[in-house]
């Protein structure tokens, strides 16, 4: 564990504890993966796993496969995407947008602190019958039961990063006579930022069960659609197939909100 | 007689103690300090000097009396001062640069003017080549000049300095006193300003209140400092007018600390 | 060209489902085309959220159990049936095979008895062949199970030791169970008739009555695509219906696909009229599960009409 | 806004922007329930609002009195809650563990971070039928649902959380010998608190949904049950009682957590 | 000749600068210290002091050179080294006791010898009566302290403190000197003492190191002081031989000091 991040000259001494080299990263995660993958196929062989519920490895990549080649899947994943990203940003920005407000607000905070609490614990689930009501069977639907996920995620956490303001940094930029407006963008927001990235991990996934679990509850396309179809027809291979690919996608999204992190934090001493 | 730029009436502050008590750490101070004076507070550590320039800051209510600044009523942050604290206040998400600027784009300066006006502060405290530093990136020493830039930037007219020089070198910190006075003679503001060095005290202030040691903290003395101006801050400490002073103060303070000691020590 | 067809929303409450075939299979066929309709039919996780989403408006109409025309009348709301493509209502009543010693309804009696959800058509489907039997309906453990995978797993694993269930389901389990018991199987006309006494009507088209009335002309379209559809399954072996399916809805197993199919055959009707002995038997058997619909006095007239169906037999030469 | 909390001893000053007063609060919270409430019944009344599918507070208020009397909705509670708290404790336990684990093993955490991700991204309402193959329809396959809710809020913010330890303290720790499971107990665990807790408050909500999801796929008791029930007869003012009363119980849940968060950061300067 | 406390062979520090580049902090620094002397540290700010200190610590290893510490390569954290750090360091969420106690904590030290030990050595800096006060409760001359209590406690065969006493005020200072150089008598432990305080320098050391300003700082001279113990810190600053050190190293200083501000000042 060092201090700070050193440059390594070459000629240099062996430095302790270092970051952990990428290629060793890359090949042990390719090992877990091919482990996992060997050891569902063979169980799958050897009848210790029932391919009826849970498929097999191999099926599935001929299915995903399939759906590459015919591009069956590709509108199906556009609309999934569409409505999770929507999702993910109108949950965001009013997740962000509420627990500045609340943080900085403090009646409004002690007021509907509760109400926020209860709206919380509400199953969504259950509610998208009255979501589909409100919003349609279409894309709308989806996005808000989204919403209704990413929302709560980014805003406690963005609440409680706003709080966490060095209370020495704050006073400085107000003796500094920063408005309201400028505390809020120079002081708060960035302080909250870590607070608010990690929120974003969590959320890029939330985004995308609403609109999956949307599709499923009720759609006429989507991935949640393809899986729900795959369901009722005891196809699981659709199923894992369906699953796995979205996953894939947020992991490319989440990337990208790592690479902003990175970028936005680049002011954090390294540890 | 003109207004005093702050006005300090019976001032008393408690803070809560973790067992639900009350710690009254300035007990009924009152306080005049006149526009364009320079005022150096000294006390034993712990004694209440940051508390006292938190309340002239506004940052911090007083439970009795009343603070006035420039004759009106202070209510919420004082907007004519200007605050260098005693612990690390830098913008840790921002440059070196960025941090200088900071008051200046707050008030609305353009950024082109703030940058070249940021970048001649810098340069005063000898901080060029780190402009684009963030500040832990940076030594002690340096992150502290940098705050004395960023505070001293904005000019105001009420300068509240808390032990800016204590993590400087001997030499860096004669040259930041020089650029203080030099700046304080150009344009007088009202300087309160907390140290621990007595010697330093002397050499720049007009007036020096030492404050007693806590709990319940009073104005112990309150020496005038009639020195010759401008002040050369090297070798004024050999004038004998100093050393006479500096015997008086010191006397009184040493009362104060052994008292402090007393209190806490052994 | 597809700019003069007028869209038609259908909400299908699980299109998996044997029972909702028709629907999917005229799209298939073109039947909806050819008389000048575009279907957009989406898939719900059940009949109610099918029956909401158009009481709400963001469907036009349901294809659904013509029982929750009946059920919604106690709410107060009125919800009409124009086409009966099932004649047979096709609720298995299945035990489990790792259960034994269950021969009867009398033997389930302290039993957990798996339906699709509590308060769906299989729960009162359970209680009525229970009460039929003398039985108090409270004395066995209602758990809802779902209708596929789920309640085969628990039907395999004997996480319940009965179970109400619909095809495809019923079929997996007779494929992988060749002794099955089934203890009522109205996919038969000869059970259906045991248990209700006459034909007992499953899916349906209902809508709205004046989203019917303001939309005479489509409902006459969707009643024509529907009854010609039903010639055509009739005219054609499961095997041809089976190669005709989309393969999201055939699933990965043709043949099992196949053998579901064919013990459903009996249960679509050739002419999609309703039956109005079966439609009183559906209140008949609400009103005696739930005293709330016994109370609304379900008016049966509102709950079916057969004018669409009928005009449409009638252009096909069709006799009833 | 003021540095510190002062001892407020009566003839004292006014204090500017106090904390807002609680009589102040109690009696906008129930202004606010008051409005919404008269709202919901007006509309209900003058037929803005369908009760068929939104019912009628009046209704629900009563039809929460019949359980209450009744008893019926007893034992249903009961079960769900134990699974709530069980998901809770469980999710928490081991998002904390993986957390603290994953922060402080470089290699462990580059290797397994996509494979998180990707179950993160997983839209578990689907998988619950593979739960309930696992786990079977009794308590467990709901408490492995939540678990699953609630596991990977807790972990990403305990991981973040663990990351923002002020290296100084940490090395100061370290210099004074701490042993990496002091440094674990006396630095990071603390460090990390208000992050955890931050999460606390989002995941409880969550594994309260986890449960009720899962007992309304396939149950046999649990509020869960009870909903899936009344929705699949229409019966609206059921619906919403059980959503209220199991949020009213997860506010009292809360509650108690933020009473613990509070003692357990009494150390924090009050801002 | 004795092994070292601490050896430093050929040391280079760099840090990768924001535009992508390489800054030097410490060039080619050699420095043996040998175990029981009483070493203090003085240069320019921002000279590469504390960089020095982070190595001897092990929470920095140099791109070049080798450290040993009793002879022994010093890998990872050194284990014999206490260590007083420049910032803030207490743990926020701990009181002032169980700050104080932490290293005795960790030693395994039973938690009742621990807490005695503790209150003594809290009454030692002052700080009776706010044992169970939250470091954020006190002020910055009171946390110091506390630290000093808290690094002090543990005994380490080697000390290393990062201006220790620069936010005290002159007798509070005076005290905590004393009782270092009490402390130091008692069990001759080895000191790396860094101060901006040239005075406190050669009243406390056996031996004086000047840093040259940076980048590449190296050491510009090392000056043994000779003077009779046990000193009085007070008393000493009269002494001749102390006044004519100090012209010689202050001279030296003076050097780098403008040096140093060449380059960045103005
Ligand atoms: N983590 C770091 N990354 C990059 N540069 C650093 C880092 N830490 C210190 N530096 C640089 O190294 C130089 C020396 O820093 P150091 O803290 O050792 O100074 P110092 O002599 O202790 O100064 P002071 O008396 O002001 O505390 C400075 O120029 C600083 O900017
Ligand atoms: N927020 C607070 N809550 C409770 N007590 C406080 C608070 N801030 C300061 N104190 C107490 O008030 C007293 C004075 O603190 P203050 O920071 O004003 O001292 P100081 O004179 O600046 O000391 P130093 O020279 O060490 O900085 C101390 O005893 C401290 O414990
Ligand atoms: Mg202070
Ligand atoms: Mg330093």
């Amino acid at each position: 564990m060092r201090m700070s991040r050193l440059i390594d000259d070459g000629t240099s001494v062996a430095v302790t504890s270092a970051k952990p080299r990428l290629s060793l990263v890359t090949a042990l995660q390719i090992l877990v993966f091919v482990v996992l993958v060997a050891a569902w196929q063979l169980g799958a062989a050897l009848g210790w796993i029932d391919p009826f519920f849970f498929s097999r490895p191999s099926d599935i990549a001929a299915k995903i496969g399939e759906w590459l080649v015919t591009g069956y899947l590709w509108p199906h994943l556009a609309v999934t995407l569409t409505e999770a990203l929507l999702a993910f940003v109108i949950g965001t920005v009013s997740g962000v947008a509420c627990g500045l407000a609340f943080a900085r607000i403090e009646l409004l905070a002690a007021v509907f602190d509760p109400y926020i609490r209860i709206l919380n614990a509400l199953p969504r689930v259950i509610l998208a019958p009255i979501l589909i009501l409100w919003f349609g069977l279409g894309m709308a639907s989806k996005v808000a039961l989204g919403v209704t996920l990413v929302f709560f995620i980014v805003f406690f956490n963005t609440f409680q990063g706003i709080r966490e303001v060095d209370p020495v940094v704050r006073n400085n930029a107000r003796m500094l006579q920063a408005s309201d407006r400028q505390l809020l963008r120079h002081v708060y927001l960035p302080s909250a930022m870590a607070w608010i990235f990690s929120s974003l991990h969590t959320s890029i996934g939330f985004a995308l069960v609403g609109a999956v679990v949307g599709e499923y509850i009720g759609a006429a396309r989507g991935i949640g659609y393809v899986v729900a179809q795959a369901q009722g027809v005891f196809d699981t291979t659709s199923v894992f197939a369906g699953l796995i690919l979205t996953s894939a996608v947020v992991l490319v999204i989440d990337l990208g909100i790592h690479r902003l992190e990175r970028h936005l934090l680049r002011w954090r001493p390294r540890i | 007689m003109t207004t005093p730029a702050v006005s300090c009436r019976k001032i008393t502050v408690r803070f809560a103690t973790p067992s639900g008590g009350a710690h009254t750490v300035i007990g009924d101070i009152s306080l005049d300090v006149e526009d364009g004076t320079f005022v150096a507070i000294v006390g034993p550590s712990g004694c209440g000097k940051s508390t006292l320039l938190n309340l002239v800051a506004g940052l911090l209510q007083p439970q009795l009396g009343d603070i006035a600044i420039f004759g009106e009523p202070l209510t919420g942050i004082n907007r004519h001062a200007g605050y260098l604290f005693q612990q690390d206040a830098l913008l840790p998400w921002r440059t070196v640069l960025d941090n200088v600027m900071l008051g200046l784009v707050f008030r609305g300066v353009p950024r082109d003017e703030a940058t070249q006006r940021a970048r001649q502060w810098i340069a005063r405290v000898g901080l060029t080549g780190f402009e684009d530093r963030f500040p832990h990136l940076l030594s002690g020493g340096m992150r502290k000049r940098a705050a004395i830039a960023q505070s001293w930037i904005v000019d105001p007219r009420i300068l509240l300095m808390d032990e800016p020089f204590s993590a400087l070198d001997v030499q860096t910190r004669q040259v930041m006193e020089t650029e203080l006075l030099d700046l304080w003679q150009e344009s007088r503001r009202t300087v309160l300003f907390i140290t621990h060095d007595l010697e330093e005290a002397i050499a720049l202030a007009d007036r020096v209140v030492v404050l007693s040691a806590g709990p319940a903290a009073r104005i112990k003395g309150d020496y005038p400092v009639a020195l010759a101006r401008p002040r050369d801050v090297a070798e004024i400490r050999l004038d004998p007018e100093f050393v006479e002073l500096y015997r008086q103060i010191w006397a009184d303070l040493r009362d104060e600390v052994r008292q402090s000691q007393a209190q806490g020590f052994r | 060209p597809a700019a003069d067809l007028t869209t038609i929303r259908v909400a299908v409450g699980g299109a998996g489902c044997l029972c909702y075939l028709p629907t999917m299979l005229a799209e298939q066929i073109g039947a909806y085309k050819k008389n000048g309709l575009a279907v957009e039919i989406a898939n719900l996780k059940g009949g109610s959220q099918a029956l909401t989403a158009v009481l709400g408006g963001s469907a036009d109409v349901v294809s659904g159990y013509f029982d929750h025309t009946v059920v919604i009348q106690a709410k107060q709301k009125v919800l009409t049936a124009f086409v009966a493509y099932d004649r047979l209502p096709g609720l298995v009543l299945a035990v489990s095979p790792k259960t034994t010693g269950v021969a009867s309804l009398k033997d389930l009696v302290g039993k957990k008895v798996g339906v699709s959800a509590p308060g769906s058509s299989t729960d009162f489907f359970l209680k009525y062949l229970l009460r039929k039997d003398g039985d108090d309906p409270g004395s066995v453990a209602v758990i809802g199970v779902g209708l596929d995978a789920t309640a085969v797993a628990a039907m395999e694993q004997g996480m319940v030791d009965a179970a109400v269930m619909l095809d495809p389901a019923v079929t997996v389990l007779e494929t992988k169970y060749p002794g099955l018991k089934l203890l009522s199987d109205t996919r038969t006309e000869a059970d259906t008739l045991r248990v209700f006494g006459g034909q007992y009507p499953g899916g349906v088209l209902y809508a709205p009555p004046d989203w019917i009335a303001k939309h005479e002309k489509e409902t006459q379209a969707l009643a024509d695509a529907m009854v010609e559809t039903l010639q055509w399954l009739h005219a054609h072996s499961p095997e041809e219906i089976a190669a005709k399916m989309p393969d999201e809805l055939v699933g990965p197993d043709k043949k099992l696909y196949v053998a579901a199919l064919k013990s459903a055959m009996a249960m679509y009707s050739p002419t999609g009229l309703m039956d109005e002995k079966g439609a009183q038997a559906v209140i008949d058997l609400f009103s005696q599960s739930d005293p709330d619909i016994a109370k609304a006095h379900v008016d049966l007239s509102k709950t079916y009409t057969n004018r669409f169906a009928a005009a449409a037999d009638a252009k096909l030469g069709i006799k009833n």
